[in-house]
């Protein structure tokens, strides 16, 4: 039974609780006369609440179903396909889940002390490791707590970089109008101007017009992403590269798209001056719903200076014995434990988030990148290319595909086909999910009409593949045969297209007990 | 490979199908300069050797459970049991971003929840979905407020986290926006009451409650010296305390950001967690990041769909009012979760067990020769303390002792940390029972005096 | 999506697997020289598996796909009311799963030394002592896995005791016709006849009968359920006693309803002589679809020598160190560890089952007990009372309550009013499940004609009973205006009304490769 | 009390619905004679103090990891995580007996497919939905063979467990069943075949296999026997062996049985596991205990349901064939998951690994003086030796090093456990790497050269 809940709010009756806190168990130090033993004797002039918030009261057994009832109306990867293009949606181990709940990592504070910690220092040392394998570049961070967190870190340090060699004037950052929108806002976050460029037919990064924009403008990076939003390999990559660096700007890759080429392809090796990887993607750590990802932040030589503080680093000759001996003579550490903090890092833009990053998520990467391997790995980017394909091959008939190229670990199709019959991409994705299965992203990029963006990742097997054909068939013959059932979609759903018009018209951001609506 | 399907017959039919003769022909988009030969990592490991590896990794911290008295921004608070059990319940877990509302109306209900139970909590209008942590909530919550009055100058209390503070600096970098310091009273260690010529053309003034030396600061002074100059108070905050104290809003605060860790979810070395972001309601259309909103779907039906989206990335593109996509919409998950299960009197009750056992120990530390206190403000459930010897000592005689005694707050005046100084930042929730205090005070006194073998077995009970 | 799957099995595909196993990693020591190193050559003289068994093949994804769906085809506590009567479906606090799988306790083996395992020997003993302090009795088994174990374990130490002072020609246990099948099939699998005796127009044991069949039959024992399975409390239970014992006989008390009386009454004050506790009903474990469950067995004086072996004892001079030095002169231990297992019983009917019992089961208990306390437990009687009371003072309109008087945990009605319109008590529970609310129990007892059986028990809060109430009275609506929605009800589950009949006269019970139905 | 929802006002307004004054009136069917005051029992405790009382528990348990070499029953496999999350799911775990099939397909399904993996591995027609446990399947599966041909004896091997062995005879107390015992063949440790006179009137010949000592059986000639006589031979089994060994029906067992602990369900001090019992499809309408089969349903799709319950006691009652009503679900389904997760193959390895590292340090130990075997026969990963020394002597020195080294026989003759005896049970697993096994024999080694002081440090690698 998928029913909608009312708020937790409304199921809230005064007097009701989920906890039983211990007794605090000490003697209180007497507060003023008047309100000796009391808590507001105790805190002194401080202005107190006059109502307790509005929170919910409620049992433990009346959360628990709350959010049990609440969870079963979710789509997620254990319960069905979820191509949702540039999403990786892949499969998440359980076993990471469990590894990150040891109580060793998550009872553990960020500040104790050096010779306390070895174990997470380390973790995330072998993390960095494996991503500089992988990326090709020299050093990373692993701060940023998700893609577009990565982005701002790489590019102020490429603004830190360009002020420091008094090229501050540089106000522009380029990006394909394929790019993701998280580009486009990091570059006018960081202060710059941002400049769209045409792709070229082929859905590439079209080489005249690269050259014309560096030249217009005072272009301080160029951001891409490789393969690219449409699935496709950026074949001029190199040359790319050298025109982008020639002019005396920096690359930023926007790594979300690493699936597509783990031992394939590196971006240290095309020349790319910054990287960051989605954790959340392709390292199959759970996206829950919106978040916690992580989007560490690779370099080469160029920014490695300007990487935020602190990197985690390991002491070369260290015996690993993690004793606590002094170190002499060092400006970082003070003790000689075999990981540890270098914190001072004069050239660093400095810290983009409190703390080290979103460690849980690190360690269910590492604990991924540990149990594939290398081969591994290469697999999982075989299989995901191969699924990719294997979709567009099957699709092709009954949909568009813009450009019909061996793609990567996704592709794009369109609507267009469909929409001649009254039936628009958002239709389709509505009629997909009566299937139970997720739909594409759609409307992105920009740049194709109708785009339906389709990965499929390599964690889903060939049944499942074929299936999502049939419905994809079943759809365009019901888009000719009945459009008005694929446009009044999906029929089966707890709700269907709740009015996104009247959300933003008259925004009901919170709970009011009040509103008639809630009851 | 236990996570892949395929066998060698799938592939190959697969390729069939696709048209081409191998596995090689799919990338034959790269150049062939690029071309990689295998990746220098170690062969893949069964779950069995994997979890081998991590339990040997985790086996190397040291974890001191109730013993630890540290806090400074991240807070051992209990999470119950049912916490982690919805939130690993896979359709949380392994869902995205809810783009599709027919399918994620568990994610979109409970961000909803989330958003409405920071407005009772800070009494302020509009909350979002969640940022990455409470410092770059900060920074964006700094952003807001000079787009809001069209201003280029922040002006942030000394009181801030050291780290929140460089956090806002770093985001200050890349726009040029400059951010200046506002001092502590040298006494109370409150923030002083800025002039109005310190607030000259400054859109922003942070301020921290409880401050990093956990003194709570008297926050309307604050906000009326900000709102006469034009500038928006915001105030970055230990959410905890607003079981007890005063709504943000009562006390003047525009926006309030703060950190939901102490709500549901673990230390885990500083993260996930999520950062929150509450603004006035007038201020909505600034706010950065994902919203929910409540609307009623093609059958007239209650239904929630991400709202006012026109503010951010993937529809205004370079106009976004942040750059913000995925956020920490589990973590804020479990904070709802553990929020509820608290009430308003859970958490009233919680905060005063914080402030009772704090409180005690702080009085019978003064006790000691040469204790002191930092400030002589009034504290929550956390406290700065000048000792008569090296903090970096003390702690680890401490340590040795099994007792976690507190930050050195050396550790932010650069390097790897606590070289030198003598102040500490001892922070005491519900998970430091009485025993565990008494087991702090009589280390401390054994380390005061000198004593240099640990005796773990003789602890102190409080004198309850 | 609630949608049916296909069996794992038909999922299979040749060469998949979910699982990578760690090298033997040591040498193979020579076998015969025609197979050296062969398995076959290490195993010699044994009869190999010529194929290997048709388990399936899948990789770990699709395997987690498959359960996470099928989970979703069930009603559960966590997801909607389940006033599953005589089952006590409460809600089953989640912190005690989280201690049960502690690797101190899930890791042990049973067969460590005693002093490696005091602490699960205390959590043993702790459980035993607040079980007999619960019940009023002297001792307690913890070894039966559920109730119908536990009763077989009574009836066989009664058979034990009874043959033991010379009245093994005693060959009947008598029931109430009220009783829950596995009280007569326990008395017979313990070699009984069996005879059931009529209840009284009141529900309850018919004094006259009960003196009658005294008389008339070889009597061992008389098993009862107190509060009974309507749910009436025996008021004559000191004079039942009384005339049992008089006839030489024994009582055995049926737990599996305590719920109903936890600080309120206790069976030993009753005059029971024995009585199980289904630790999965009234102390919160949770159910599992049908287990694991425990049903710990506590006797008085008379039974005490003949508990299964071996019992939870604690030296009662231990200083709780945990110590081991060696105890001189004492029969039953060897070491002097506080806590140690009592094996040498010489009147111990011996064991049912390995090792000691559910032990992960007990220690859920365990928790729950010290979570509620003992004015916990009461008030959770209390309101599971008040619970059923409630919901029959507001049903009583609608539906027929055979003896409707002050009712315990639970309470019986009847669809007999709705029969009169063609409506059974199995369509009422079917049409039920279309509110996404679970059934009560039907057809039980089998004195109450088209009976449902309701225990909400205290978890539930009153909204939910209301909602419950509103359902009952829209089904009666029904019944009367469109019977026929009702006859063909449920209506939105993923399946109606599977064919038992032909289930059961042609019984497919395992998947076939070769069955066209599972294609 | 956080489990409990009822303010004290939802109780008055409650009570006055009922129509009564107080929750007293409410026990007024209860004699006053026996109207309890109350229990004698603590104050409840909140989530964190009783987490910390079961902690401590569990704290005083000491766990071997890969250093414990303990079968007898219950063996140290490798749990996968998914099995642990998909059986924690709260719609299977808090779900009751699927009596109500629409709304419990899942339950209902997994059933089917755990009945399905039992036949595959048996080779036997019929499985049941679980029993409690090895042991009391074995008695229950005597009980079914009295039942089918109507005798009243039972023909016990010496090489049944000795706890199995007991069960069966408590089982059988009941009805009064004789059952003796057949000896095993001093030399090889195998059962001794049956004589025709021996069998007169036997309805059941129960074998173990591999049996308690280790040594595998040769079944056949023990179920020709058998057979001739009109009896059924019921086998009790150590699941794993079953992806290397020729399957029970293949060698002549009418009746399987077994424990699935050893496929996704921890040790746990011995339960919760489930029992198994599996027999030809012929003796079907003798299975005691829950059946599912599948079905359809009103529109003709494939549904499940339990089925020929007119065997069980709900419909049967006092002709039931057995009085089992709860069983062991949960247990089932994570067996059901673990053998999907490892499939034929990954099953056949996992024996493998066992065979290899139980075959390797048995060779090792014998070099060792003194330490013998004590049964020739063939084994799998469980062996029994004869030590130069007390059994418990050589356990507790090996403990000192950090090595529980195997069973000390001397506990089944009686008593708390290993009082004399030099004899020892050891078995092996994929969990006891090559390292363990290597420090197995380093400590052995210094035990039997009589060293005391224990040197945790060093640890003999294997030579591969
Ligand atoms: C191509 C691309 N770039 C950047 C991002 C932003 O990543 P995140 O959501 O982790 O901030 C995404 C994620 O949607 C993406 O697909
Ligand atoms: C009254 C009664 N007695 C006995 C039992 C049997 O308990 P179990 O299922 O644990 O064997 C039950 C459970 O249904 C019951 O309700």
């Amino acid at each position: 039974m998928l029913e909608m809940q009312p708020p937790i709010f409304a199921r809230s009756r005064p007097g009701r609780r989920g906890f039983d806190l211990p007794a605090a168990g000490v003697p209180t130090p007497g507060g003023p006369e008047d309100r000796p033993g009391s808590i507001a004797g105790l805190l002194g002039e401080v202005e107190m609440r006059d109502e307790p918030p509005r929170l919910p009261e409620l049992a433990e057994p009346e959360v628990v179903r709350h959010y049990t009832k609440l969870s079963q109306l979710n789509h997620a990867v254990d319960t069905g396909f979820y191509p949702l293009g540039s999403c990786t949606m892949k499969y998440n181990p359980k076993v990471n889940d469990e590894l990150t709940g040891l109580p060793g990592f998550a009872e553990l504070h960020p500040y104790q002390a050096v010779e306390d910690v070895q174990g997470t220092l380390q973790a995330m040392w072998e993390l960095e490791q494996q991503l500089l394998e992988l990326t090709g570049m020299r050093r990373a961070s692993l701060q940023p707590a998700a893609g577009a967190h990565g982005e701002l870190v790489g590019i102020l340090m490429i603004r830190a970089w360009q002020r420091d060699r008094g090229e501050g004037h540089r106000d522009t950052v380029i990006v394909p109008d394929s790019a993701h929108g998280t580009n486009l806002a990091t570059a006018s976050m960081a202060g710059y101007k941002v400049v769209e460029m045409p792709s070229s037919a082929q859905g590439l990064i079209d080489l005249g017009s690269l050259k014309e924009t560096l030249s217009r403008h005072q272009v301080s990076a160029l951001m891409l992403t490789n393969p690219n939003t449409l699935g496709l390999f950026e074949e001029d990559i190199l040359e790319i590269s050298r025109l982008t660096h020639e002019a005396g700007a920096l690359i930023y890759y926007d790594g979300a798209n690493l699936n597509a080429i783990l031992g394939k392809a590196k971006p240290g090796e095309m020349g790319m001056d910054v990287v960051h990887v989605n954790l959340h993607k392709t390292f199959s750590t759970p996206h829950g719903g919106g978040g916690p990802g992580a989007g560490p932040v690779a370099v080469g030589e160029t920014l490695e200076p300007y990487l935020p503080a602190p990197l985690v680093a390991r002491r070369p000759d260290s015996a690993g014995t993690g004793g606590a001996a002094d170190l002499e003579g060092s400006a970082d550490t003070y003790r000689s434990p075999e990981f540890y903090f270098e914190q001072e890092r004069p050239k660093s833009i400095g810290r983009v988030r409190g703390f080290y990053g979103n460690v849980g998520v690190l360690i269910r990467a590492l604990a991924y990148i540990i149990s594939m391997g290398g081969d591994g790995l290469q697999q999982a980017t075989e299989d995901a290319v191969l699924n990719a394909n294997y979709l567009r091959a099957r699709l092709r008939d009954t949909y568009e595909i813009p450009c019909d190229r061996m793609s990567m670990h996704e592709f794009v199709a369109s609507a267009g086909r469909q929409k001649s019959y009254g039936v628009n991409a958002r239709d389709v994705a509505k009629r997909i999910l009566d299937s139970g299965m997720h739909a594409p992203s759609i409307y992105f990029p920009l740049i194709v009409p109708e785009a339906l963006m389709i990965e499929p990742t390599e964690t889903e097997n060939r049944e499942t593949l074929d299936a999502f054909v049939e419905v994809m068939r079943q759809i365009d013959r019901e888009s000719r045969e009945d459009p008005e059932l694929v446009r009044t979609a999906p029929h089966t759903t707890p709700v269907r297209r709740p009015d996104e018009v009247l959300a933003a018209r008259r925004p009901v951001l919170r709970w009011v007990p009040e509103d008639p609506v809630n009851g | 490979m236990r996570y892949l399907s395929h066998t060698q017959a799938d592939r190959q039919a697969m390729l069939d199908v696709i048209g081409v003769e191998s596995v090689d022909a799919l990338f034959s988009p790269i150049p062939e300069a690029l071309r990689a030969t295998g990746l220098d990592l170690p062969a893949g490991l069964g779950e069995l050797e994997t979890r081998q590896h991590l339990e040997a990794l985790a086996a190397r911290n040291r974890i001191y459970g109730g013993a630890s008295f540290l806090g400074a921004g991240s807070y051992n608070h209990f999470v119950p049991a049912a916490v982690r059990s919805l939130t690993s319940r896979a359709e949380f877990a392994t869902a995205y971003t809810p783009y599709q509302a027919e399918v994620a109306q568990g994610t979109l209900q409970h961000i909803f929840e989330f958003q409405t139970a920071l407005c009772e909590l800070t009494g302020l209008g509009a909350a979002n979905a969640s940022m990455y942590d409470g410092p770059s909530a900060l920074a964006e919550a700094a952003f807001l407020a000079l787009r809001h009055n069209h201003r280029e100058r922040i002006l942030a209390s000394a009181g801030l986290h050291p780290e929140e503070r460089q956090v806002v600096a770093t985001y200050a970098s890349g726009p040029g926006f400059e951010v200046s310091t506002l001092d502590l009273d040298e006494d109370s260690g409150r923030t002083l009451v800025p002039t109005a010529s310190e607030l000259e053309g400054v859109g922003a003034l942070l301020v921290r409650q409880p401050n990093f030396y956990g003194v709570i600061e008297d926050l309307r002074p604050l906000a009326e010296a900000a709102h006469d100059a034009g500038a928006l108070l915001v105030v970055s905050q230990y959410p905890v305390t607003l079981g007890l104290l005063a709504p943000s809003a009562q006390v003047g605060a525009d926006v309030a950001v703060g950190d939901v860790q102490p709500f549901g979810n673990a230390r885990a070395f500083g993260g996930a967690s999520a950062g929150y972001l509450v603004c006035r309601q007038d201020l909505v259309r600034q706010l950065p990041g994902r919203l929910v909103g409540q609307t009623i779907d093609a059958d007239g039906k209650t239904a929630y769909a991400l709202t006012l989206q026109a503010r951010e990335q993937h529809i205004r593109r370079s106009r976004a009012t942040s750059n913000i996509c995925s956020n920490q919409a589990l973590n804020a998950l479990a904070a709802t979760i553990h929020l509820a299960l608290l009430g308003p009197r859970g958490l009233a009750e919680l905060g005063e067990i914080c402030v009772r056992r704090a409180h005690y120990l702080f009085e019978k530390l003064l006790e000691m020769p040469g204790i002191e206190p930092v400030f002589a403000g009034p504290f929550f459930n956390e406290f700065a303390l000048r000792l008569p010897l090296p903090a970096a000592e003390f702690s680890q005689a401490m340590r040795a002792r099994g007792v976690d005694p507190g930050v050195e707050l050396a550790r932010f005046s650069g390097g790897n940390g606590h070289r030198g100084g003598d102040r500490i930042l001892v922070a005491v929730t519900e998970m430091n029972s009485p025993e565990d205090i008494g087991r702090y005070l009589t280390a401390a006194r054994a380390v005061l005096a000198g004593e240099t073998a640990p005796d773990p077995a003789a602890e102190e009970a409080p004198d309850a």
